[in-house]
């Protein structure tokens, strides 16, 4: 169905209108509180547009440089607020691809779980927002309460409802607990109810599917040469997604299927989302369908994981390596590195310079968002005032890892 | 140059090279405790086996060793090469040694790591070595295996206090017999033994004896464990929070070139520790230069003072103009300071010829001390030879000085440094007007007129020329303390202020107004950086 | 696959491919940076390497080295799957004339990258159609990704109001746990520099 | 400072029995004042996650009569500020701050929001007191909701008994271990005589 307000568009009739600036944030509600829109208007229809991020630069990367490795966990939870286990898991990805070392299946079934259930919870949020931007508030509740239930297992597993600094080089902080596999069961399945009653909600919407349609169409070309990734990428139809192209864990042990949009439209992107929430459901339950119950987490390997405490008070071994990791860091052989995984919003990587001390030299953040949200510009250009709330939403600009 | 293989890595060696002492020329270490290069070999950690193939045609040297097939819960008969003392064993043409890439070497560190690690208590926490610990580094590289005795270790005494420097602990100790070397060797003075057997033996000192000769404090830093501690570093500071600045120490003029290590956090000075120079102080220093960094903090002048009261420096220097404007040139006199760098004497001196028109010229210091053949001198300033060279054609001693004042010739004294060496304080009982840029306390700043703070070589970059006559740099380790400035900083504020701008604003811009031989007829010396193993 | 890439990049391009080496599974090509933009176009439409999409590009800081910065490039080409890292070597110890030819006329991506490094470290982009800061505001003066800008020097943009003190910090030393890191240059104050007490109404040069 | 005085002595409508309210103009005023207060969310890092959470039916905010958001600083009387501010972002915060109409109350979310955080570098301000007045620090990266909640009732507190003076949600110790509170005594064996 072609969507009414797209067959005229108001710049195409020239009336008397003088170019009108409009400026939409950063503290705006649609607007995330850290993007910055300078339009230029005739009539509605924005015809130039300067997006302006940087409200939530907050030095990752210098601060990096100045902890020992393992300190830079709580950053990078912090970059990509909404999906943390992912980018814990990217990270120790990059050191262990440098230190050339493998953690054991549990653990990766593990990571793979956790990082599944963070995208739910990405997307989940990203998709609420949306709706609740577009005024289906009731969605937005019921994804939040979709979330809850995801976090209600992080924290049951990590001590932390949000930014669970969870991940290790060599592993992660703690095994599995008892309860993990049930309770992930459980909450998945609940979730894609909640997801049933969403898209019940708001697929037979005519208002939503008229605000979505057609609005902000990325053709694949301008998506690829803008350097797009994730979602938004396949949303233009590009079935490019890390996990299947480059399998990194066990992803190439695992059945899923990779949603690709037709448009590239918001719409497209609102329902990949969707779709991909339902193919993280299915990853996760394959992972605790192959996680075994028992066995090591962490690899056994001095240069990197710390003893058993007991060890550490008893014998000078442990107390040796255990100093040796805390006090002068965990060292990574001189080089570098780029490791790249597929995050909420699309390739994560990690560009890693290390000089062989117990400090990183350079972390670099690829970060998805970036990239799209540098694509804003070129997506509402043309489009009406009112376009610009959900084609920004379709984004999931996340301020934490665009600014960094 | 003849050449032998390492690791398929041709290494050069000079005649009656050990394997250890040549690898450690080119770079290379081999894991090692008790082989120290400036002491003789003793070859008993034997961390430092290594594989030497045999020439070709000849049978390897081999040992047969029963070995435990865990699989089988058998002893098997085997032959493994016979292991060789890197620190012992010496250089042949065309030799091939196997260290990092031979596995029965690995397994022969791993083991002797263990052994070591035995008896070794849980003292990495409360232990000052941890952090420069060679057994944490050996254990990362070398061995990497948790403990498989599960009996209680040996207990051997610890704290004793060896003497008026140094406390012992016995179970930290590997008898590396280092320390004991050291007394016999350098210090000349073999008051330490190694007493009982096997796990037992511990160091002893002489009976009726304690460690207290003029050099103890090396024997501290020849330990490669935490065995011996320095009772003046003990439980002070986190090495893994120093700092080191390549200094040279000031106790005398011998000028040791040393790392001073620092907390960056606090600009607080911890100790020295020796830097290798062979042309110098070859691995060591005396104890009193160990314990000089003190005066970094000790007896500092940290606030300009007029007439005693205490003040601000931009004040005190309008008062020091006022003074030294009015005096006859004949009468000042400018006293420089062999404690001071070459470039602070420079400018003070030049301030004093060209603005203020001086020509009594004196050098002053500490008063002269103890010295011996190994290291002391007797002279205890860094730069006597640079302050002298900066005091014009003919300067007169202290003794010159003082007959000057009794003479009552001198009205006025413009002096840097406020020691006078031999020099008794009384005679400057009735001094006149006296301008003094002091860094420590002494008898020329208590009678000062105008008392400016000048900052210690910690502080600021210099040059300071020994006995030897060379001249060595000196880095800055902390920002300076308190209203302390360089003292060129200060030569050249006064400079300004009495109408003749120098335009030094930075050490460089002095520097470049000293001439390309730093001003004084002195050889550079060619630090080595880098500690002694 | 991408060995053979960089063997294409050494026959195409003899001189300007100065090393090139593998690591971690990474290929690595170092430019003269004269012919980045070439290389780049080349990598761009060569039907062997195909390189759709501009990953990502950043810079390093190597204060002690002569040039000075490295400026690093990710490529990936979604036909042929495979990835490339490009590097050129700019810039004086000074950090003055660190230049380099723009990408943004070849990847959309390069546009915002190119941004954010020239914020982060200064990297004058050639033929960049606007470079402006991106991540900070234009009255922030100097790259705080050097390695010599102190991690913790601020530039406000309001006056801080004083604060009346309430027990809501731990009382840590602002430096407490952080590892000193060689690359924070800040924790001496240096003896030089401007002392306007000693030399009223002057600065040092 | 900064505890939650259990309920406040001002009785509001005593003696009803009567037929008649009895109280003071200016406790009637903050009772209603801190049963409606209007907020101005202004979110920008990852505590806006957990105020997602906060606004969302399991921890649900409009219990205290604080749901209504007013993305118009005139109509707000609460500045929630939520997030860490960036010196970038700070002049608009003080802007922001500045059009809201007195009577007004700020309430820093989180730790960046209260003192920086771990963020002790070039781009942050560390803490919104820097820039603005802050009547209620809510610690915690992010802070639970719970601990939310009660910098929120904390305020309300203060609104009503017309306290000014800036407070910090402290930590909440387990009633069973402490006794400060008045809650709960666990009994300990009595030592044998």
């Amino acid at each position: 169905m072609e969507p009414i307000d797209q067959d005229l568009y108001e710049h195409e009739i020239d009336l008397p209108a003088e170019p009108m600036l409009l400026n939409v944030g950063p503290a705006h509600p649609a607007m995330h509180g850290t993007v910055r829109c300078v339009m230029e208007l005739t009539g509605e229809s924005i015809v130039k547009v300067d997006v302006q991020v940087g409200y939530l630069h907050r030095g990752f990367e210098k601060m990096c440089e100045r902890g020992t490795w393992t300190q830079v966990y709580p950053y990078v939870d912090r970059c990509n607020y909404i999906s943390p286990m992912l980018n814990n898991v990217a990270f120790s990805l990059a050191c262990e691809k440098m230190l050339g070392i493998e953690v054991p299946e549990r653990c990766q079934w593990y990571r793979m779980a956790l990082g599944e259930l963070a995208r739910m919870s990405d997307h989940l949020t990203c998709d609420g927002a949306m709706a609740m931007e577009l005024g289906a508030f009731t969605p937005f509740l019921w994804m939040i309460k979709a979330r809850e239930m995801i976090w209600d297992i992080m924290e049951e597993e990590t001590g932390a409802r949000l930014t669970h600094s969870f991940g290790r080089v060599g592993g992660m902080a703690f095994p599995p607990t008892a309860g993990f596999k049930e309770t992930s069961r459980a909450t998945v399945d609940q979730i894609l109810k909640v997801v049933e009653e969403v898209e019940r909600l708001l697929l037979g919407n005519r208002i939503f599917l008229d605000r979505l349609e057609g609005v902000g169409i990325v053709s694949p070309e301008d998506a690829i040469s803008l350097g797009w990734t994730g979602p938004c990428l396949r949303a233009s139809g590009v079935p490019y997604d890390i996990r299947k192209s480059h399998p990194y864990l066990k992803y190439g042990e695992v059945e899923f299927d990779v949603p690709v949009g037709q448009t590239g439209d918001c719409f497209d992107r609102f329902m990949v989302r969707i779709e991909e929430l339902k193919q993280s459901a299915r990853i996760i339950l394959q992972c605790l369908e192959r996680m075994a119950d028992s066995g090591p987490v962490n690899v056994d390997d001095p240069r990197v994981t710390l003893p058993d405490k007991k060890d550490v008070y008893s014998t000078i071994e442990g107390t040796i390596r255990h100093f040796k990791i805390v006090m002068e860091g965990l060292k990574i052989p001189a080089g570098e590195v780029y490791s790249y995984t597929e995050a909420g919003n699309g390739e994560l990587g990690f560009y890693l310079v290390s000089d062989g001390s117990g400090t990183p030299y350079r972390v670099r953040i690829r970060p998805p968002c970036f990239l799209i949200t540098s694509g804003l510009e070129r997506v509402i250009t043309g489009q009406m005032i009112a376009d610009v709330v959900p084609c920004f939403g379709s984004l999931n600009m996340i301020g934490g890892e665009c600014d960094r | 140059m003849p050449t032998f293989k390492l690791d398929d890595r041709e290494i050069p060696f000079e005649p009656g090279d050990t394997i250890i002492r040549a690898a450690r020329r080119s770079g290379i270490d081999i894991p090692h405790y008790c082989w120290h290069p400036g002491l003789t070999v003793a070859a008993n950690c034997r961390m430092c086996l290594v594989e030497i193939l045999p020439p070709p045609g000849r049978p390897a040297l081999s040992l047969a060793v029963l070995s435990y097939d865990s699989k089988t819960g058998e002893y098997v008969d085997q032959k493994k090469p016979k292991l060789q003392p890197a620190c012992q064993m010496a250089v042949a043409e065309g030799m091939e040694v196997k260290s990092e890439s031979s596995e029965h070497v690995d397994r022969a560190r791993s083991s002797v790591q263990e052994l070591l690690l035995l008896n070794h208590p849980v003292d990495c926490p409360i232990c000052d070595q941890a952090g420069e610990c060679r057994l944490q580094d050996y254990w990362l590289e070398h061995q990497h295996k948790s403990k498989r005795m599960k009996d209680e270790p040996v207990h051997k005494p610890k704290g004793v206090v060896f003497g008026p420097t140094i406390v012992y602990d016995a179970e930290r100790c590997i008898a590396c017999t280092r320390c004991i070397r050291f007394c016999d060797e350098v210090a000349k003075d073999p008051v330490l033994t190694l007493r009982e057997r096997g796990n037992l033996n511990e160091i002893a000192v002489a009976p009726g004896r304690q460690l207290d000769n003029a050099y103890t404090l090396m024997t501290e830093y020849v330990c490669p464990v935490g065995a011996l501690t320095a009772s003046d570093f003990r439980f002070k500071a986190r090495v893994w929070f120093l700092r080191s600045a390549r200094t040279v120490c000031q106790g005398c003029s011998t000028g040791c070139n040393a790392f001073l290590d620092y907390d960056p956090r606090t600009s607080t000075a911890y100790r020295y520790r020796p830097r290798e120079n062979m042309a110098v102080n070859k691995y060591w220093m005396c104890d009193e230069g160990m314990l000089d960094y003190r005066r970094v903090h000790d007896g500092r002048v940290l606030r300009a003072a007029i007439d005693g009261e205490a003040s601000t420096v931009g004040v005190a220097l309008d008062r020091a103009v006022k003074l030294l404007g009015g005096v006859a040139p004949d009468g000042l006199a400018v006293i420089l300071s062999a404690q001071h760098s070459n470039e602070d004497n420079f400018a003070f001196a030049k301030v004093a010829r060209d603005v203020l028109g001086a020509s009594k010229f004196f050098v002053g210091g500490r008063p002269p001390g103890e010295g011996d053949q190994v290291l002391r001198e007797a002279d205890k300033n860094p730069n006597t030879r640079g302050a002298t060279s900066f005091a014009g054609p003919a300067p007169g001693s202290m003794k010159d000085f003082g007959d000057a004042i009794a003479g009552g010739k001198i009205t006025a004294v413009f002096a840097l440094g406020s020691e006078l060496r031999e020099l008794e304080a009384s005679v400057l009982g009735r001094l006149g007007s006296a301008v003094v840029l002091a860094t420590h306390e002494g008898p020329l700043a208590e009678r000062a007129a105008v008392l400016l703070p000048t900052s210690s070589f910690a502080e600021s970059d210099g040059t300071f020329v020994n006995s030897k006559g060379m001249a060595q740099d000196s880095e800055q380790a902390l920002g300076p303390l308190g209203d302390s400035r360089p003292a060129w900083k200060l030569a050249a504020a006064l400079a300004a202020r009495l109408g003749r701008d120098f335009g030094w604003r930075k050490l460089a811009d002095v520097q470049k107004a000293m001439g390309p031989d730093g001003g004084v007829a002195a050889e550079r010396g060619s630090a080595q950086a880098g500690a002694a193993s | 696959m991408a060995r053979a890439l960089l063997e294409l990049l050494k026959k195409t391009f003899a001189g300007a491919v100065l090393e090139s080496w593998s690591q971690h599974g990474d290929e690595t090509a170092v430019i003269e940076p004269s012919r980045w933009h070439d290389v780049a176009a080349f990598l761009k439409t060569s039907s062997e390497s195909d390189m759709s999409m501009l990953t990502d590009l950043t810079a390093v800081d190597f204060p002690d080295r002569n040039p000075r910065f490295e400026v690093v490039a990710h490529f990936y080409s979604l036909s042929k799957g495979h990835r490339v890292r490009l590097k050129a070597r700019i810039g004086d110890p000074a950090g003055e004339h660190v230049h380099i030819p723009s990408l943004s006329d070849l990847w959309g991506s390069a546009n915002w990258l190119e941004r954010e490094c020239w914020d982060m470290f200064g990297v004058v982009f050639v033929g960049h159609p606007d470079l402006r800061r991106i991540l900070l505001y234009p009255e922030f003066v100097g790259h705080p990704l050097r390695k010599d800008y102190p991690a913790d020097r601020i530039q406000p943009l309001v006056e801080y109001r004083d604060v009346p003190a309430i027990d809501k910090v731990a009382p840590f030393h602002h430096d407490e746990g952080m590892s000193f890191g060689r690359q924070t240059f800040d924790h001496i104050g240096s003896a030089d520099g401007d002392d306007p007490e000693l030399f009223p109404g002057q600065k040092a040069n | 400072m900064g505890e939650l005085t259990h309920g406040s002595d001002q009785v509001i409508g005593g003696g009803a029995s009567e037929g008649i309210i009895t109280t003071r103009a200016a406790d009637l005023l903050a009772w209603a004042q801190k049963y409606s207060l209007f907020m101005y969310p202004f979110v920008t890092a990852c505590c806006g996650m957990e105020f997602m959470a906060m606004s969302s039916p399991r921890y649900d905010f409009s219990r205290f009569g604080a749901e209504a958001p007013r993305f118009s600083p005139r109509q707000a009387d609460l500045l929630w500020v939520v997030g860490t501010i960036v010196q970038r972002q700070a002049p608009i915060l003080r802007r922001i701050y500045e059009q809201m109409a007195e009577p007004k109350w700020v309430l820093a979310f989180g730790t960046c929001a209260s003192c920086g955080g771990f963020y002790d570098n070039y781009a942050c301000v560390a803490g919104i007191d820097k820039i603005i007045p802050c009547d209620v620090y809510v610690p915690g990266c992010p802070p639970r909701p719970e601990a939310v909640l009660d910098g929120l009732m904390l305020l309300m507190d203060k609104i009503q008994r017309g306290d000014k003076r800036p407070a910090v949600v402290k930590p909440r110790t387990d009633p069973a271990t402490d006794n400060t509170h008045g809650l709960v005594q666990v009994r300990r064996r009595e030592p044998a005589a």
